[in-house]
C-alpha cells in the first residue's frame, strides 16, 4: 500500500478522501493554495503545503507545483478528486513519469473518454447505444443539415471537447443550422482550443441516469448500479437518488450490463461513472463517461456498502477488487442533497464570505460529508460546493422524509445556500411521484416557489435580542457599505456555468 | 430597531419586560430562551421556534425552521440607503454580482447601448455571468480592464440615458 | 397512526424518538423536568411541556404527571425509551387503563419478564437453557447449599427482582453460603421490597451475547440477529458491536431460534432483547429480556437497515411486522460507543456541569445519536449518558478503524468522557483479536492505561492562548472553589450502580 | 501563567513574539492559528495540531487529538491551593466525589472508625458511591442529613486522628 497520498483538491472530497485514508492508516498531504491556509482540508491533513497563489491556475491547477509538491515530501501516490486536475490526461501522463501513482485510470482511456466524438465512434462500434446523430464532426454545413432532416427537429450541436453548456446550442429549424454550428465552431475554438463539434437528437424532458462503474488490472469489471441526477439548475445536479423510480429489475440487468461494456471497450480501470439518457420510452443513451470520483458518488456506497475511494486506491495500488458483480445488491434508498453556497432566491447566484456559524445535521441514516466549519471562509475562486447532506433509507419515502427533516436541522449562517429550495423540491408532488426530469426545476419553477416569510417574525425578533446583546459594539458603527443585492438593482443576468 | 429585508425595512422593539413585541406596529406576545450565543428559543404568538443567529458589521444572518434569512442592518446615522436606487432609471452604476473576476468587456466607452445588450462578463466561483443594461443609453464610464479582481461594490461601469434635449 | 406521541424520557433516546416520529409526520411532546428546561429532547419535539421538579421521582418517573400531560395535550400513545418508567408493567396498565397506548409489550408480559425467578421457571419449562441452578427460591439455606455442591463452585446467589449488581453475590466456598444467602436477602429487601433470591453457576469471563426481537399481534415474531455487549464497566455496556466475533452461523441460528421461543414463550409484543450468556465452550443461557427499546439498538438497525424506533410504533399501533424472518440479513459490521459524562481516569465517576463546546463526529458510516449540544447542561440527577456513537463499515476492520477516528474527532469540553479510553479499547489487541468478554476491563486494566499527556504541551499552549484574548476578564477573579478533584484525597471508592 | 494539571503545577509563557513558547522552563518552537473562538491550530516542536478549548471561571477544558485535559486555573491571589491537603493525614474532609444526594450516614458522630471503614453513601446520576475513611480516627463532625443535597465541595463529615497524649 502507499506509503503517503497527496490530495490534490480542496473542500468536502479532499476532506473525505484524507478520512478515507485515515481509515486505511495512510498519511496524507493536503496541498493548497493562499486563500485556504484555513481551510477544512488543510485542518484534517497529516501534513499541508501551500502551492501557490489563490487563482486555481497558479495552484490547484499547477500541475508541476502539485508534483513537485509529492516529490518533495514523500508521497507516492496523488489522488485527483473531482474537479481542478482529475480529467487532465496531460497531468495523469505527468504524474506518472515523475514515478508517481495516479489513483484513477491511464492516460489513454482518459484522453479517449475526453473527447465527445472519438468516445462516441467507439461506443458505436461496441454497440453501445448513443443518440442518434452524426457519428463524427465534418467540416461541412451540408452534413450538419442532412442529419437534421433526417432524424428530425430539435437538434443539439455539441462541441466535442466542450462541457457546461459552452460550444452548445439546441436548433429547432432548419435554415438556423449554418448560423448555430458557426458560432458553435467559434465558440468551441475559444473556450477549447478546438473547432470540431458534432450534431445529434435532442432529448426533450430526458432522465439523467449514470451507472457506477470500476475496473482492476486483473480483468475485473463491474458495475454498482445507477444513480439517477435529474434535479438539476443550470446543468448542474443538486439532488441525487439511487435507485432510480425509473429503472425496473430488468432496465437495470441491460444498463449496467451496457455501462460494463463501455469501460471494457475503452480500456477503463479504476472507478469511474458511465452517464446515460434515458427517455420517455425507457430507450438509453450512452452521453459521457466521468473518469474519476463523482460529486455524488455517496448514494452509492450507501446502498452498495462499498466504499468507493478506498476502492480506487486499492485499485491503483494494483489490487484485485474485492468482489464480484453477483455479489452486489442495492440495499435500501439513497438521496444526497448537495450544499452549495448559492442564492435559490436569486437564480442561484453562488455566494461567497465567511460562515459565521453552522450546526450540522445528525441522527440515524444521516451523513454529512462537510469541508467547512463554523468560521470558514468561503472563497470567490473555486466552485462553491460546502458539503454534501446524504441520508440512507429503507425505502424511497423514509429516505425523503429524513430528507426533508435533516434539511431543517441544516444551519449555514452567512453564505446563502439552496437549503430551503431543496426542502420544496423534496415535499412536491411530482418528486413524491418519482416523476423527475432533467428540466424539472424549469418546468415546476411556479410550484417551487417557496415562501420564506413563514419564520420572519421569530427571525425579527432573533435579531431584535442579539441588538441588545451587543449594545456597546454598535453605537460606534460608522456609515455601511452599500452591498445589498446590488444586481437586483441591474436587471437580469445569463447564466453560464460549469457542469458536474 | 429597523432592519432592511430585501427591499423593505422593518421596525422590531421588543417591550421593555420582555413579554411581548412590537414588529411594523404589532403587537405580538413574546418570550424566549436564549440558549447560547448563536442559539435562541423564541414563542411569538403561541408559536415556539429555535432560532439560530449570527451576524457581521452590515449584517444578521437568522435561520428558523430550516429557512435562512438575511438582514441588513439599518444604522441611523442620518443617511438612508437601499431606497431610490432602483427608482432612478436615468443612470444606471454596474456593479458586479459578488467579488469576481472581469473576463471580458463587451462594450467601448461612448457606445450607445440598448436594454438587453450584454456590457461585460464576470466570474466568480466558477461561473461566468452576463451583465445586460437595463436601460437604452450612452456607457460613459469603464473603470476596470479584463482579468482585475474586483469587490461586490465596484462600479464596473456606467450606462446614462440619453438627455432628451440632445 | 397515532395523532400525537408523548415521550416520556429525556437525553439521546428522547430525540431519538421525536427524529423517528418526525420522519413519520407524527407530532410529539416532550415532558421535561425543571432541571431539563433547556434539554436538547425539549428543542427538539415539537412541543413541551414540565412534569415536576428535578428529581426524577417527582418528574420523569411520576406515572400520573406523565398520564395526564399525555391526557392533557390531545396525545393518544406514550413511548417510554429506556429507564424511567420503560418497564414498569404497573406503569404500562395505567397508561392502557387511561385510554392511550403504550408503546411496548402488553403488562402480564413485562411483569413476567421482570422476576428473575418466574421467567426462570417459564424459559426451563419451554425448553430454553438457562444457567444451571436452583429452578425457583427458597427459604431453606439448605436447599441453596445442596445447590452450590452439586453444580460445583464457584455460584451466584442473586435477588429475583433485581438489577445492576444490588442484592447479588458471588460465593466461592461452602461455608459462606449462609451468610451470603443472608446478606442478599437483606439487600434485596430493602432495594425491592422482595426477599426472594435464588442461586445459580457463576460463569467466569462469559461473553454478553444478546438477540434483538420482535412480535407483532399478528402471531408474527421474529429476530433481528445478535448484539455482542461484552464490553462493561460496573456491570454496565460502553462498547457493544454486531455481528459478535464469536457467533457463527450455525450458532446464531440456534440462538435466535431459542429468542424467538422465549418471546413466543412469554406472549411478548413489540420490540424486544433476550440476553443471553455465552460460555468459553459456547454454550449460550437465557439471562433476561429487556421489554424494551435498548440503548444499543442503533447497531442493529445499521447491519439490517430495519428502523427500530419506527417498527415499535407500528407494531404499537396494531400494523403487522412488514417483513419476514427470511428477508433479513446482516449486512456488514457496525460499533457503538457509548459518550457517557464520566472519567474513565478515576474509575469511570459520573461527571455533571456544562457542555460549553461540542464538535460531533461526521463522515461516511458515522452516526452520532446525541441529547445534548455546545452549551448544554448536564444535570446531577439522571444517568449521565451524553451521546451514542455508531459506526457502520463493510467489516469488522473497516468499521474498528473509523470507530479509532470519529472517537478522535469526537469533541466535548466540560464534562470528562471516556472518549480516549475506548479508543485505547479499541487498539488493544484484544480487541482486535475479538477476544472479549464481560470482564475485558478488569482483566486488561494495566494495557488499558493510556498515555494522556501525548498532546499535554499543545494543550497548555491553548490555555495560555486563551488567557491572552481574555486578559482583561480574568484580572478580577476571586478565590477559588477548591473543587479539583476532591475525592483523591479522601481513599477509594466502592462502586455501585445501575445496569443498562 | 500557571496552570494546575491534576496534582502538578505548570508555567506556561509563550514568547512575545509568539514564535517560541516556555512550558515548565523548557523553550519550544512555536507557531498557532486561531481558527474560531474554540478551535486552534499549534505547531510545538514541528508538530501541528488541532486543539479545541473551552473554559469556565477556575477551569480550561482543552482537546488535542482526541484526548481531553482539565486545567484548574491558579490565580495569583496570594493563596495557595491543591497541596498539603492530601499530606495532612491527621484530619480529614469528607467531600462528595460530585453534587449529589446523601443516601445513607453509615456513622454517628463520635464513633471510632477504623481505615477502610464506610463513612457515608451519596448518590449522583444514578449510582451510588461509598466513602471510606483512609485513616484510624474519631468521627467529629457530620453536617448534612438523609436526603439532602450537597455540592461538590461540601464537607460532609470530619474524622480526626485521636491524639497520642489522649
Amino acid at each position: 500500500m502507499f506509503k503517503k497520498i497527496l490530495i490534490a483538491n480542496r473542500s468536502e472530497i479532499a476532506c473525505r478522501i484524507i478520512r478515507a485514508c485515515k481509515e486505511m492508516n495512510i498519511p496524507t498531504l493536503a496541498v493548497y493554495s493562499e486563500a485556504d491556509e484555513f481551510a477544512q482540508h488543510v485542518k484534517l491533513a497529516d501534513e499541508a503545503v501551500c502551492i501557490g497563489p489563490a487563482a486555481p491556475l497558479q495552484s490547484y491547477l499547477n500541475m508541476d507545483a502539485v508534483i513537485n509538491a509529492a516529490l518533495e515530501n514523500g508521497c507516492d501516490a496523488i489522488h485527483p478528486g473531482y474537479g481542478f486536475l482529475s480529467e487532465k490526461h496531460e497531468f495523469n501522463k505527468k504524474v506518472r513519469e515523475a514515478g508517481l501513482v495516479f489513483i484513477g485510470p491511464k492516460p489513454e482511456p482518459m484522453k479517449l473518454l475526453g473527447s465527445k466524438v472519438e468516445s462516441r465512434i467507439t461506443m458505436i462500434e461496441a454497440g453501445v447505444p448513443v443518440i442518434p446523430g452524426m457519428k463524427t464532426s465534418s467540416k461541412n454545413i451540408s452534413d450538419f443539415e442532412e442529419m437534421a432532416e433526417k432524424i428530425g427537429f430539435p437538434v443539439l450541436i455539441k462541441a466535442s471537447d466542450g462541457g457546461g453548456g459552452k460550444g452548445m446550442r439546441v436548433v429547432h429549424k432548419l435554415e438556423d443550422i449554418k448560423s448555430s454550428v458557426e458560432a458553435a465552431m467559434r465558440e468551441s475554438q475559444t473556450a477549447f482550443g478546438s473547432e470540431v463539434v458534432f450534431l445529434e437528437k435532442y432529448l426533450e424532458s430526458p432522465r439523467h441516469i449514470e451507472f457506477q462503474v470500476a475496473g482492476d488490472e486483473h480483468g475485473n469489471f463491474v458495475h454498482l448500479f445507477e444513480r439517477e441526477c435529474s434535479i438539476q439548475r443550470r446543468h448542474q445536479k443538486i439532488i441525487e437518488e439511487t435507485p432510480s423510480t425509473a429503472v425496473s429489475p430488468e432496465l437495470r440487468q441491460r444498463m449496467g450490463e451496457t455501462a460494463v461494456k463501455v469501460i471494457q471497450a475503452s480500456n477503463y480501470t479504476n472507478v469511474g461513472t458511465v452517464e446515460f439518457l434515458l427517455d420517455k420510452d425507457n430507450n438509453f443513451y450512452f452521453l459521457e463517461v466521468n473518469t474519476r470520483i463523482q460529486v455524488e458518488h455517496p448514494i452509492t456506497e450507501m446502498v452498495t456498502g462499498i466504499d468507493l475511494v478506498k476502492l480506487q486506491i486499492r485499485i491503483a495500488a494494483g489490487e484485485a477488487i474485492p468482489f464480484k458483480q453477483e455479489e452486489l445488491s442495492q440495499n435500501g434508498h439513497s438521496i444526497e442533497c448537495r450544499i452549495y453556497a448559492e442564492d435559490a432566491d436569486n437564480n442561484f447566484m453562488p455566494s461567497s464570505g465567511k460562515i459565521h456559524f453552522m450546526k450540522e445535521p445528525v441522527g440515524p441514516g444521516v451523513r454529512y460529508d462537510s469541508g467547512v466549519y463554523s468560521g470558514a471562509e468561503v472563497p470567490i475562486f473555486y466552485d462553491p460546493i460546502l458539503a454534501k447532506l446524504i441520508v440512507w433509507g429503507k425505502d424511497r419515502e423514509e429516505a425523503r422524509l429524513r430528507m426533508i427533516n435533516a434539511l431543517k436541522s441544516n444551519v449555514v449562517l452567512g453564505v446563502k445556500t439552496s437549503n430551503k429550495f431543496m426542502q420544496t423540491v423534496l415535499e412536491n408532488q411530482h418528486f413524491i411521484d418519482g416523476d423527475t426530469c432533467t428540466n424539472f426545476i424549469d418546468s415546476h419553477s411556479d410550484d417551487l416557489k417557496f415562501n420564506s416569510t413563514a419564520s420572519l417574525l421569530h427571525a425579527f425578533a432573533a435579531a431584535a435580542l442579539s441588538e441588545d446583546t451587543n449594545q456597546t459594539q454598535t453605537v460606534n458603527h460608522v456609515a455601511r457599505q452599500l452591498n445589498s443585492s446590488p444586481w437586483l438593482e441591474i436587471g437580469y443576468w445569463e447564466i453560464a456555468g460549469g457542469s458536474r | 430597531m429597523e432592519l432592511l429585508f430585501k427591499t423593505k425595512k422593518h421596525q422590531v422593539q421588543p417591550a421593555k419586560d420582555n413579554k411581548s413585541i412590537n414588529i411594523d406596529d404589532v403587537l405580538h406576545n413574546f418570550e424566549f430562551r436564549r440558549i447560547d450565543k448563536n442559539h435562541l428559543k423564541i414563542n411569538i404568538s403561541g408559536v415556539w421556534q429555535d432560532v439560530f443567529i449570527a451576524e457581521d458589521k452590515n449584517h444578521y444572518y437568522v435561520n428558523a425552521e430550516g429557512t435562512t434569512y438575511h438582514f441588513d442592518k439599518v444604522h441611523n446615522d442620518g443617511n438612508d440607503y437601499g431606497e431610490g436606487q432602483s427608482a432612478n432609471e436615468d443612470i444606471i452604476n454596474v456593479k458586479p454580482p459578488m467579488p469576481g473576476s472581469i473576463v471580458k468587456i463587451l462594450v467601448e466607452q461612448g457606445q450607445k447601448v440598448t436594454e438587453g445588450d450584454g456590457l461585460i462578463i464576470v466570474e466568480a466561483m466558477k461561473m461566468e455571468t452576463t451583465i445586460y443594461t437595463t436601460i437604452d443609453g450612452i456607457v460613459t464610464e469603464i473603470n476596470v480592464s479584463t482579468g482585475e479582481q474586483v469587490d461586490a461594490d465596484k462600479v464596473l461601469m456606467v450606462v446614462e440615458k440619453e438627455k432628451a434635449s440632445e
